[in-house]
């Protein structure tokens, strides 16, 4: 029983986070297949949207952020990643560039709001949507980076499994997460 | 023979306009040298107070230039002009004096007032705002040019008297002139 | 043509008079990045990655020529961190979006912002309001890729001689544009003969009809039209 | 003309002026025309008619006296007796000094009479500006009366080539265009360049916002750049010079016009044109505009704008002096410069290097203003204080506010603060203090300027200015002034300065020319001396000086900020 317990405790804290994002790059994560047992052999994966945990915990070893910071709750949620990891890493373009999700960046973000939720198809009552529907929205989507800071980064779009596995197999034998040239491509 | 129309094209066009002929004549004053391009261009944009895509063309036919070469000549200085001027043109300088003696002000009230901001043109096309940098008035700073006038030691508020007694006198006019 | 002595991080190597540092450099073996520069077409110096120091100063190997007992180093960690900074301020400066763009995986802006270790952008991103022109029936421009490198200016104006392209304005407001800035599709002087298209190492100009990742680009006539033309070995 | 019928025209010239009651010189420089001296012109010429005075008095449209922010200002030549000048001359005191002069029993205008041992004019020391003022504009009578051309002619007849460049060289003249390069050397260089074809060029683009002084001499002395850039020509062996000349801002066409007759005029006496003064030697002078383009201080950008193409710079070398214009080697300088040649062979190399300090020789002139009492253009000698040139000469700062910073050099030079006032001002010191000499604006800031917000100013002008032909020139200015301006409206955080300050040093070192080479310094410079008013900014979020709105916050703060903002706006909606 406490040889259980010790052993659950060396195991590395993974948590995984889903921003402005597709939600590509969790497909892609879950592409590692068979490594995703070496994974879980090594890590607990403490928090993620494909987990059930409502509340980001403290302790965090690595965080994998997916997406962009497009709205305040990313904004928080990005503060708070970032008091309880000790290593976040940007995970896939939106959260290392911005991305996709960074093309609504041309627009004012009223101009935005009114294309998508008054001259699209089902036209909705204005008003309420800033701050009773949706959180409100930053005046641009930013890279990950932009807004706390970031020990490491995995481009692509999604990054392929292969380079979320040399990353993640480095930062759990705590080494630095650095990728070779082929696999630091955007897109 | 058979003329080709791009051959045909490249002849410089037949006009009528009295104001070609001072550019075309001002291209032979120059001997058709192609590096006097910059001084055809200041006088055709004095005669014609811009630079059209009509004027452009003629003009890179007669100098035997690459029409997109006279395009970016022209666009590369900012003294060229590719829209119609406004009936009226308020000049700021925005040179340092004048920025440190508040120029910056007279634009914000002018943007105010009128709803344009350096560079544009009002809706109804009657006032245009520009900045420039520098007379070289700096001793009489902030300066304004208001249709060619020169003017110093302006202030937001005389700025906008001045400009209001301008468009006020054009309705005058009109008025009385049917 | 004499021969000349220089030392290149180190170690003597020789060139020969009238040769760039550039080309002396990349004959030894040294890669430098590079992306306004296309062997074949006239230099630009405008994009500054191939900046070397000789003797101490910064100075672009493209359009610097060799001489001889200059000391050149060419990956300080100074120079390393500036060529970074660099690509930073390209992808900064336009919409250089790789997911979605037809070059992905073949860009040359892609690569060497790979190969120099530029792994994000810390500056501003400026999302300019750039427009597309796909009025020709066989190309497109796409002025959020473009890098202002001016490949497809020079090539149409010393390989092809038509002067097709030009730029307008200056500055961050730059723009590459055919003719008195009208359609690409109704320019009078464009011959349709895609060099600029091959030449242009990002995305900024494509074949129609392609899509994400399906554009790729060939230069190697460049050689053989300049072999033939410029050096007379079409002897016929 | 030859050099006998010079001299006899000299004589005609300065006995019809002796003969004369008294002359009247009315300001008609850009500052002082914009402060109404064209209406006092007009009332000056109606009053000499009104007494009947045609005959006897001169009313004549000068160059610059210097006193710009006293304008409009009218000088009086009577015999003589010091000049008096009148300051804040309006048309009706215009006749009042008329009929003062030409009778004594007139009414009193000694209230606009500036006393004769003012510091603004006691402290300085006017050789460029010599004539500046005291001449018509146009005529080559005045001109040539004051010993005009006479330089030329000795030149002509009594030096060789070599012995004017020697003579340039031992003066210590240095390039008044900003870098101060030694004018001898490089007239030497071009001298030396093997070619038949060589070009003289005088850049008066003078793209710096908040200088004048090039453009003011064009207009007081015309005749005097003229003189020296034939003297140059000779001395080079050039037969053709070119000034390079800002066109296209108001005013612009009737200056051009003035100095196309100018031209002409000197023509006309054999001055200029082919064998100038029956010698061998020929040189014609041709006028070429700039249209707006502040790059065109850079010498490529500049041939590439006389040779009517987009003024991008290309690297060097080849130095201009090896391959200029059309591949010919031609020699640049700006107006100053040249217009320092004429009194350097008329006085000897030995008087022109006794003025100024050991390695900055010679006068400068400088447009000097923003916040100091008297606002104008001055020439000192190299080496006074910015002390003495701010509150002797200038008075002092206005409405009892505190000196903060000098700003010279333009958008290429840096600000310096109080505590540097004692500095001598020449080229080794300016630099060492982390400005620049520069062509010679000088703007005086008070406790009402934001230094950062002043960084800013600059920035905004360099982006604008920047001809977009390399990475960190083009773009790296944008980002520099992303980051200035997030500093003044209150959302940057230390770390956007980290970036700033490392994209100062990036651009700084990798741009292709000096402009972008010379951007980052208003940001250097007044970080350097200013760097509290950047934190208290940043830290603390306050604009010391009031200036900046400072109505943003950093991005991590608007979590809470953004729905305040969206609530407080629906808010007033329903207000509505």
């Amino acid at each position: 029983m406490m040889a259980k317990k010790k052993e659950a405790n060396t195991k590395i804290r993974l948590a995984t986070a889903w921003l402005g994002g597709c939600s590509g790059c969790h497909m892609s994560f879950l592409d590692l297949d068979e490594q995703l047992l070496d994974l879980f052999a090594a890590a607990d994966l403490v928090y993620s949207p494909i987990a059930d945990i409502k509340e980001f915990p403290p302790n965090v070893d690595v965080t994998l952020v997916e997406g962009a910071v497009a709205n305040v709750d990313h904004l928080e949620l990005a503060q708070q990643i970032r008091a309880n990891s000790k290593i976040v890493v940007s995970f896939g373009d939106c959260a290392v560039t911005g991305n996709v999700t960074s093309l609504r960046n041309r627009l004012g973000v009223d101009d935005l709001l009114t294309a998508v939720y008054h001259e699209g198809p089902g036209n909705l009552p204005r008003g309420g949507e800033v701050d009773k529907v949706m959180p409100a929205l930053l005046p641009k989507v930013l890279p990950l980076h932009q807004v706390i800071p970031v020990d490491a980064t995995i481009p692509g779009c999604p990054p392929d499994p292969e380079r979320i596995w040399t990353a993640v197999s480095a930062l759990l034998a705590g080494k630095e997460a650095t990728l070779p040239e082929k696999m630091r491509m955007f897109g | 023979m058979l003329v080709t129309k791009q051959q045909s094209d490249y002849a410089p066009p037949a006009t009528e306009d009295p104001r070609m002929d001072e550019v075309a004549r001002a291209v032979k004053r120059f001997g058709y040298q192609q590096d006097a391009l910059i001084e055809v261009l200041h006088i055709a944009q004095r005669a014609f107070g811009y630079l059209d895509e009509t004027l452009l063309t003629y003009i890179a036919r007669q100098m035997k230039l690459p029409l997109g070469w006279v395009y970016g000549v022209a666009s590369f200085y900012h003294f060229f002009s590719f829209e119609p001027p406004a009936e009226h043109n308020c000049v700021v300088c925005t040179g340092t004096a004048c920025y440190v003696e508040g120029a910056q002000k007279i634009l914000d009230l002018l943007e105010k007032e009128f709803g344009v901001k350096p560079g544009q043109v009002s809706a109804d096309g009657r006032l245009s705002v520009t900045d420039f940098r520098c007379p070289g008035s700096c001793g009489q700073a902030p300066i304004l040019v208001i249709d060619g006038e020169l003017l110093g030691r302006e202030t937001p508020e005389s700025t906008i008297a001045r400009i209001k007694q301008l468009l006020a006198n054009d309705k005058q006019a009109k008025e009385v002139a049917p | 043509m004499s021969v000349i002595t220089l030392t290149l991080n180190g170690e003597m190597i020789s060139g020969l008079t009238g040769q760039t540092l550039l080309e002396v450099i990349r004959e030894h073996g040294v890669e430098l990045p590079t992306l306004c520069h296309l062997e074949g077409i006239s230099e630009r110096g405008g994009c500054r990655l191939c900046m070397v120091e000789v003797n101490g100063r910064m100075t672009a190997a493209c359009v610097t020529k060799a001489n001889e007992g200059m000391h050149v180093n060419t990956h300080t960690e100074k120079l390393q961190n500036y060529r970074r900074m660099i690509l930073e301020l390209l992808f900064a400066e336009r919409n250089h979006v790789c997911a979605v763009c037809v070059m992905n995986g073949h860009c040359e802006l892609q690569s060497v912002a790979a190969a120099q270790g530029m792994d994000s952008v810390r500056y501003d991103y400026l999302s300019p309001e750039l427009p597309m022109d796909a009025s020709h029936k066989r190309f497109v421009l796409d002025h959020n890729r473009c890098i202002l490198c001016t490949r497809c200016l020079r090539v149409c104006d010393e390989v092809e001689g038509a002067h097709t392209w030009e730029l307008k304005g200056r500055g961050i407001h730059s723009m590459v544009i055919t003719d008195l800035n009208g359609p690409w599709g109704e320019s009078p002087s464009c011959t349709s003969c895609g060099k600029c298209v091959q030449v242009c190492p990002t995305g900024a100009l494509y074949d129609q009809g392609s899509t994400v990742a399906e554009m790729e680009k060939k230069h190697d006539f460049l050689p053989w039209i300049l072999g033939g033309r410029g050096k007379k070995e079409w002897n016929w | 003309m030859n050099r006998s019928e010079l001299f006899n025209m000299a004589q005609v010239e300065q006995e019809r002026q002796a003969k004369l009651r008294f002359r009247i010189l009315s300001c008609a420089s850009t500052p002082c025309l914009s402060a109404g001296s064209q209406d006092v012109f007009n009332a000056l010429q109606t009053a000499v008619t009104e007494h009947g005075l045609n005959a006897e008095v001169d009313v004549v449209a000068s160059g610059c006296n210097g006193l710009c922010s006293h304008g409009p200002v009218v000088r009086i030549q009577t015999g003589d007796a010091p000049d008096d000048i009148y300051e804040f001359v309006t048309p009706e005191i215009a006749r009042q000094i008329v009929a003062r002069y030409a009778d004594e029993n007139g009414a009193d205008v000694s209230e606009h009479l500036i006393p004769a041992d003012a510091p603004f004019f006691a402290k300085q020391q006017r050789i460029v500006l010599g004539n500046s003022g005291r001449i018509d504009q146009e005529d080559i009578e005045g001109y040539i009366a004051r010993g005009g051309y006479t330089a030329l002619a000795h030149v002509l007849r009594e030096m060789a080539p070599e012995q004017v460049c020697d003579a340039i060289n031992q003066s210590g003249l240095r390039g008044r265009g900003g870098a101060g390069y030694p004018t001898g050397l490089k007239w030497q260089l071009v001298r030396k360049a093997p070619s038949n074809k060589k070009y003289v060029v005088v850049n008066c683009d003078e793209g710096d916002p908040g200088a004048y002084m090039d453009r003011t001499i064009l207009e007081s002395d015309p005749h005097r750049l003229l003189e020296g850039m034939a003297i140059a020509g000779y001395a080079v062996g050039a037969d053709q010079g070119y000034i390079f000349v800002r066109g296209g801002y108001p005013g612009a066409e009737k200056r051009l016009n003035q100095l196309e007759r100018v031209i002409r005029m000197a023509e006309k006496h054999g001055l200029l044109g082919g064998r100038v003064m029956d010698s061998n030697f020929s040189f014609r002078i041709d006028i070429r505009l700039g249209a707006g383009a502040f790059v065109c201080g850079e010498e490529t950008a500049l041939m590439l704008s006389i040779m009517g193409k987009r003024a991008q710079p290309v690297p060097r070398p080849p130095y201009p002096a090896q391959r200029g214009l059309w591949g010919a080697p031609t020699l640049l300088n700006n107006v100053e410069t040249f217009a320092n040649i004429v009194p350097i062979i008329l006085n000897g190399a030995d008087w022109y290097a006794n003025i100024g300090t050991e390695k900055s020789k010679g006068t400068k002139v400088f447009a000097l203003a923003g916040k100091v009492v008297n606002g104008g253009l001055i020439e000192v000698p190299m080496g006074m204080t910015l002390r003495e040139i701010i509150y002797d000469i200038g008075g002092g700062i206005r409405d009892g506010h505190e000196f903060k910073a000098a700003q010279t050099g333009g958008p290429s030079g840096g600000c310096i603060p109080a505590q540097h006032l004692d500095s001598p001002v020449d080229y080794e010191s300016m630099k060492a203090l982390g400005s620049i000499m520069g062509s010679g604006g000088l703007i005086v800031l008070d406790d009402t300027s934001c230094m950062v917000d002043v960084a800013r100013f600059f920035m905004e002008f360099c982006v604008d200015e920047s001809c977009g032909k390399c990475v960190p020139c083009r773009v790296g200015t944008m980002q520099m002034l992303r980051q200035l301006e997030k500093i003044c409206n209150g959302s940057a955080t230390m770390q956007d300065l980290e970036i700033l300050e490392e994209l100062c040093e990036m651009v700084r070192e990798t741009s292709l020319c000096g402009l972008g080479q010379s951007a980052p310094n208003p940001v250097l410079s007044t970080l350097r001396h200013f760097r509290d008013e950047y934190e208290a900014h940043i830290l603390e979020r306050r604009c010391p000086a009031g200036v900046c709105k400072m109505d943003q916050v950093p991005v991590m703060e608007l979590a809470e900020e953004l729905p305040r903002r969206m609530r407080s706006a629906s808010g007033q909606k329903e207000v509505a």
